[in-house]
């Protein structure tokens, strides 16, 4: 169990953040490059002294300024994979994955037969005894992962530990991960710029921004209802703010209006709408849709069978099509057509 | 407190007319400064002195580093060049005693040679591959006695400062050393003959100022000059 | 390393392990240790009137400026020569590499020989360099520069070379991605990693200059003013007066602390 | 690295700058051409039987074993005193660093009295050493040793803590939180990190030993066999032989290129 | 324009790649960990020398054992964006940025101020003073990608230039990258794992896998007809293997069969399904679908507001239905049901 209060200054960023990680329990970290995440991170690990605030894991005490605690790292019950990896380039990869067993006093055979199974688990069982330098950027990063996980600490830090694999080993490795950090009683924090690895991993999401906690929940919490720019674009989501503006009415700064289902709070209002829930037409579409309105294309982004549509104008949003649809209608940037949101797909809440 | 040092002051570069370059052995510092400045003070001429082991001076001389006079503390070195043909003939102008040199105090209370047989002792004295380790051990076998000393220093130097230090309990030295140890050491005078060995000097070949140099030499083994180098310990040839 | 960068808030001190610190302060004391005994038999009283002493002051202009010139000519041949023994694989190498460290296992009169032999009048490029210019290096300021390089600049050379065998590669090779000569990703990629090296070659580089002795005397000879450096006065003085010779090696000390001290303090952070 | 992993097929020549070769060719030139000096001097004739004599094998072994106990001990005790000034911030650390030096900046003779006023019979420690135990260190082969590692240590202990300092702290954190103690990161991390540094500085350390010559005598005295050194050995021959004491001078070469060359070749890859 | 074979050995891979890039074409290397994509890159900046083959841009050849020509890295009119940064710890920002500039001769103040507007583009316009050790790791990336692009090149290589890029940067990032891609005119090389990476910014794709080009085209061949498993995963497809068994029937090894719209060619068939194209029911459904299988729930992956649900059985398919639909269907890991396909859904073609 993890009880945390963060407060330290790196360069001109001044981190306060507060955490609580129930003892089974995985907490995403998220926010965007410079947010503080690995400040956090190296601060819990006893690698950046706390200016004030406290550690705390299943109530020892690791760091407290004010009672001049300070518990050095190799004494803490924490493992850490480092968002650059850091393996040691004189050991093998072996070697590398036994170090923490080892240098906690696990005796050298046992240690490696920890550590050969873990590079098994993570598909490197044919380089035991290669060194860093000879490892790929992918494999390099799940040595890491494995010499971190080996441990099985009270305190689990995990700084992007899936950023540089593959989308076949990600998935492999990820629900590898999974099954693992179910299997784990200590808390576990996990660094991700990708949403799914956090949706699918974590318990809780804790975004953070310039240094603050800006929002926490859970991942269907978060994810329906973003506080910033920042998660709505991680989850894909559009995000508009406005103002009440009539009794089903938000007015939008751009000075586009929205007719929403229920009556809205009073206040600074955020709007968030599925990029699915966006229809686009040739022409003043007729029928249910409440809302309609003249739009621009800006720009088309194709993944797969689906095409995001990038829309200026007085509602700027992203539609999200069927290629196939795209197609006909054939949208290019530049292109004006008509856009539809039903008032359901609105969804409204103070911001 | 340094009256060797205020000696001899360097000039413009060695070879100027008016610079007379002396080569000479570490142990004559004292003597020569002085004579250095008596030398200037008759002939108006500056003298530059290099003092430094007999032998590495030889191996100045030998590679050509331009000298006018060598003066050397033992024959060995001197032999070496006359063979090589780099100086003139070579005059013997002192001879230098050996003493017995033992801390101030002679907390070995030795009294002669044979105390230096006496085992509980430290006794050091010169390798006998450099002159003063030479004489001792001729002096030791003439005086019949054996004694296995517990090192053989290779420069009388270092092996002053032991018996300075108390380090060791005695040590065979020429007497020029005993007195410029100062109080730190006392000196027994040896009555065995052929405790002694002989300073030579001479012109370096193909100096361009022959005419000084031996000038320099005569003074060297003028009265006057003689006074001086005895005023140190040295004794006459 | 950025000044705007505060420092952290808190100094945490992690306990230093006896089994490090025993044998380190073992080893700082054998290293200090007769330091002590030579500032006990130090003549406190001479000290003074004695730095007055031209013969001394003479020696001891002459030490620093001779060791220095002899550090910045390393520096400037030898830091090229560790390059080459540490990224241009050719034949014999090893041989070079070791062959480097030689003038440090000569005894010092021999060096001054060896010196002799080749720069000397009748040296193999002494003599060509004597009749074509009439230069002579030994007796001349040159001689004890020459000196001091010869015995000094292999300790800068191998603390350099394993500096830059400590580098990153991989820095180098972005360099050179990036269009950087070798020349240009030496001097601003490699250097300035090795610094620590670089630095600590130069100290030790200047150090024994300061202290060489034995290839002085036999190279250049002991000329005041012109050749005798403040051991070669250390030497004579410890012919005739053994207090003024340590009062001479305390001058000696208290230079070199008050060049090491700043030089280090500066750039060892 | 890694044996399995095969070297490129084909090594490609990059072309060294002049800029650089030019001043390394040039200090390579001036640091062997006194050695060539040296070769055409030797009588090549007498060196054969110069070989057989005791005094010379006894010097050359004896110069050999307290060159390389030196180096053993400066090992054992100058590391740990490295990671001490590279890694353990406290004050005056800038002086130690300094004073570290001083060693190589004393005239050897000096050095060597110093080491009498440490060690001596009479010595700080040295008396009470002697009246306790009866050991005397002067006159004896540990004599040698101490004075060889009094003036050899210096070199070590500043390129290890060059060597030190290049390292990336990174990896020592990552090791911490791994659960390793100061001690295991050195040992496992920091030091296999810093191999290179270390290597030259025990090389420094062993062939500065074995050249060793003025401290030794003057604190260990000569005796064949006991504390006779081959530099000591030169020294003498010097007097009464220099055709032997070039000789000499060469076996010391060879002794020392047999050490370093197969050496530096092992580990400096 | 880039023309190469790269034909070298590293470790136990042997790799042999021939790569072609059309003056001002983007093509995205793409690949497993350890496929040999960083070597590569390696091999076309001359940093790993060839043992056979050629590179040649803009027919000059930079690489060619056979002719024993050999370009050394500084002479090639390359840029390169390195997987691990590799910025220059010694040297401010702006001096990392302006190095290849400064290096190609261009006067300092110059440089300094095209590192500046570079250093603006990727939002670190108030970082130029830090020392690398002081930047995030994205902020660290996006310095590399700066300090490569400022130098025009006529053939630049990313390796995973975005990998650590939070959502918010990654689109900028992104699209300024795409933008300034667009603008170039020499061959373009970008490594990267992330398949909208791909298909944003690349002409054409390459796949590499085990040091071999496996498939390559314009992303929406790739995407639609996966070769391997390996790019099935990466745009999200089901792939299945089988041989035709009847005029419209395709046998899967797994014992299952599957109706399809045309008649399958003979030989090895690879079938490619949209997960979307499979639904779920709890019952036996009656009905136009002609593929209906009873399947098990092998694992749930949530992800915004749609469910990936991985089914085992004689036919192992991933579906992605809504999340109210799964809700409504109960969907959970264990539980068995029915899927179904229809026949037009399935795209076969020969593997
Ligand atoms: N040693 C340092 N000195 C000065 N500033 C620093 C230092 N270390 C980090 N910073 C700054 O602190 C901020 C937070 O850095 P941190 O590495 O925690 O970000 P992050 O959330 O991990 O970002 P990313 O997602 O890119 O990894 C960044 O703006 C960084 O520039
Ligand atoms: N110096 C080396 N010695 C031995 N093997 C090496 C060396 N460098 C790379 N390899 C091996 O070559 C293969 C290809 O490595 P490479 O870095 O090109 O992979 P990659 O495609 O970039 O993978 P990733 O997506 O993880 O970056 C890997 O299996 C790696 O282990
Ligand atoms: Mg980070
Ligand atoms: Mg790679």
């Amino acid at each position: 169990m993890l009880d945390a209060r963060t407060v330290l200054t790196v360069g001109d960023l001044e981190l306060d953040v507060e955490l609580a990680v129930g003892d089974g329990e995985v907490v995403a970290l998220l926010g965007p490059n410079g947010a503080g995440k690995t400040t956090v991170v190296r601060a819990l690990a006893g690698l950046a002294p706390l200016e004030a605030g406290h550690v705390r894991v299943d109530d020892r005490t690791l760091d407290d300024p004010s009672r001049g605690t300070f518990v050095p790292p190799e004494a803490r019950p924490v493992a850490v994979v480092f968002q650059d990896h850091l393996l040691f380039p004189r050991m093998s990869v072996l070697e590398n994955v036994a170090f923490g067993l080892r240098s906690r006093g696990v005796r050298r055979h046992e240690a490696r037969d920890a550590a050969r199974a873990w590079l098994d688990r993570v598909g490197l069982a044919d380089r035991t005894s290669d060194r860093p330098a000879q490892l790929s950027g992918g494999q390099a990063q799940r040595v890491a992962l494995a010499r971190a996980l080996v441990t099985e600490p009270r305190l689990l830090l995990l700084d992007e530990p899936l950023a540089a694999l593959d989308a076949t080993t990600r998935l492999q490795v990820r629900s590898e991960l999974r099954r693992h950090l179910d299997g784990l009683s200590g808390a576990r924090l996990l660094v991700t710029h990708d949403p799914v690895d956090a949706l699918v991993l974590a318990d809780r999401l804790v975004v953070l921004e310039r240094g603050r906690v800006t929002q926490s929940g859970t991942p269907a919490e978060v994810a329906a209802r973003p506080a910033s720019r920042f998660v709505a674009d991680l989850v894909g989501l559009n995000l508009l703010h406005g103002a009440a503006a009539g009794e089903h009415l938000v007015r939008l700064p751009a000075g586009g209006e929205l007719v929403v289902a229920e009556p809205p709070p009073a206040g600074p209002l955020a709007l968030a709408i599925r990029p699915q829930a966006v229809a686009l037409h040739r022409t003043a579409p007729e029928g249910s849709p409440r809302n309609a309105w003249q739009a621009t294309v800006v720009e088309v982004e194709g993944s797969g069978d689906r095409v995001r549509v990038t829309l200026g104008g007085s509602v700027p949003l992203t539609a999200e099509i069927t290629a196939a649809s795209a197609a006909a209608l054939g949208v290019v940037p530049g292109e004006r057509g008509w856009a539809t949101v039903k008032a359901v797909d609105v969804d409204v809440y103070p911001s | 407190a340094l009256p060797a040092l205020t000696g001899a002051c360097g000039g413009g570069e060695a070879g100027d007319a008016d610079e007379l370059v002396v080569l000479a052995a570490a142990s004559l510092t004292d003597a020569f400064g002085e004579l250095g400045e008596v030398f200037e003070d008759q002939r108006g001429v500056a003298v530059t002195f290099s003092f430094g082991g007999s032998s590495s001076l030889r191996e100045q001389i030998l590679e050509g580093s331009p000298a006018d006079v060598f003066a050397s503390a033992s024959p060995g070195p001197m032999a070496d060049l006359v063979e090589a043909g780099a100086v003139g003939d070579p005059v013997t102008f002192a001879t230098n005693r050996l003493q017995i040199v033992v801390p101030a105090g002679n907390p070995g209370g030795v009294r002669d040679l044979g105390d230096l047989a006496r085992d509980e002792l430290l006794v050091g004295r010169c390798a006998p591959e450099v002159p003063c380790g030479e004489v001792a051990r001729r002096v030791l076998e003439e005086a019949g006695v054996d004694a296995a000393p517990d090192t053989e220093e290779p420069d009388v130097r270092a092996l002053l400062v032991k018996v300075a230090e108390g380090e060791l309990d005695a040590g065979l030295v020429y007497v020029t050393d005993v007195r410029s140890a100062g109080d730190r050491v006392e000196g027994i005078d040896l009555d065995e003959a052929g405790a002694t060995t002989d300073y030579q000097m001479a012109v370096v070949a193909g100096s361009a100022r022959s005419g000084l140099a031996s000038e320099f030499v005569s003074l060297v083994r003028s009265r006057r000059g003689q006074q001086v180098l005895q005023s140190y310990g040295f004794s006459e040839p | 390393m950025n000044p705007s960068a505060p420092p952290p808030r808190r100094e945490v001190r992690h306990r230093a392990p006896l089994v490090l610190v025993a044998p380190a302060l073992l080893a700082l004391g054998f290293l200090l240790l007769p330091l002590v005994g030579l500032l006990q038999r130090a003549p406190w009283s001479d000290l003074g009137p004695l730095l007055g002493e031209p013969i001394v002051t003479d020696a001891l202009r002459l030490s620093v400026l001779s060791a220095t010139a002899a550090t910045v000519l390393s520096l400037a041949v030898g830091v090229p020569l560790a390059w080459l023994l540490a990224r241009v694989p050719f034949r014999g190498r090893s041989v070079v590499r070791a062959l480097v460290l030689l003038p440090m296992v000569l005894p010092p009169v021999v060096g001054g020989a060896a010196l002799l032999f080749a720069l000397g009048r009748r040296g193999l490029v002494g003599e060509p360099l004597h009749e074509a210019t009439g230069f002579l290096l030994p007796y001349s300021t040159w001689g004890v520069v020459a000196a001091n390089a010869f015995v000094a600049m292999p300790f800068l050379v191998v603390t350099v070379e394993s500096g830059l065998r400590g580098a990153d590669r991989r820095l180098e090779d972005a360099a050179a991605t990036l269009g950087a000569g070798r020349w240009t990703v030496l001097r601003r990629v490699t250097l300035p990693g090795a610094l620590p090296a670089v630095l600590a070659g130069a100290a030790l580089c200047w150090a024994r200059a300061l202290g060489e002795f034995g290839a002085t005397v036999t190279f250049a000879g002991n000329l005041q003013g012109r050749t005798q450096t403040l051991p070669l006065a250390v030497y004579l003085a410890l012919e005739s007066d053994r207090e003024a010779a340590i009062a001479l090696s305390l001058v000696l000390v208290a230079a070199s602390l008050a060049v090491l001290i700043p030089l280090r303090d500066r750039w060892m952070r």
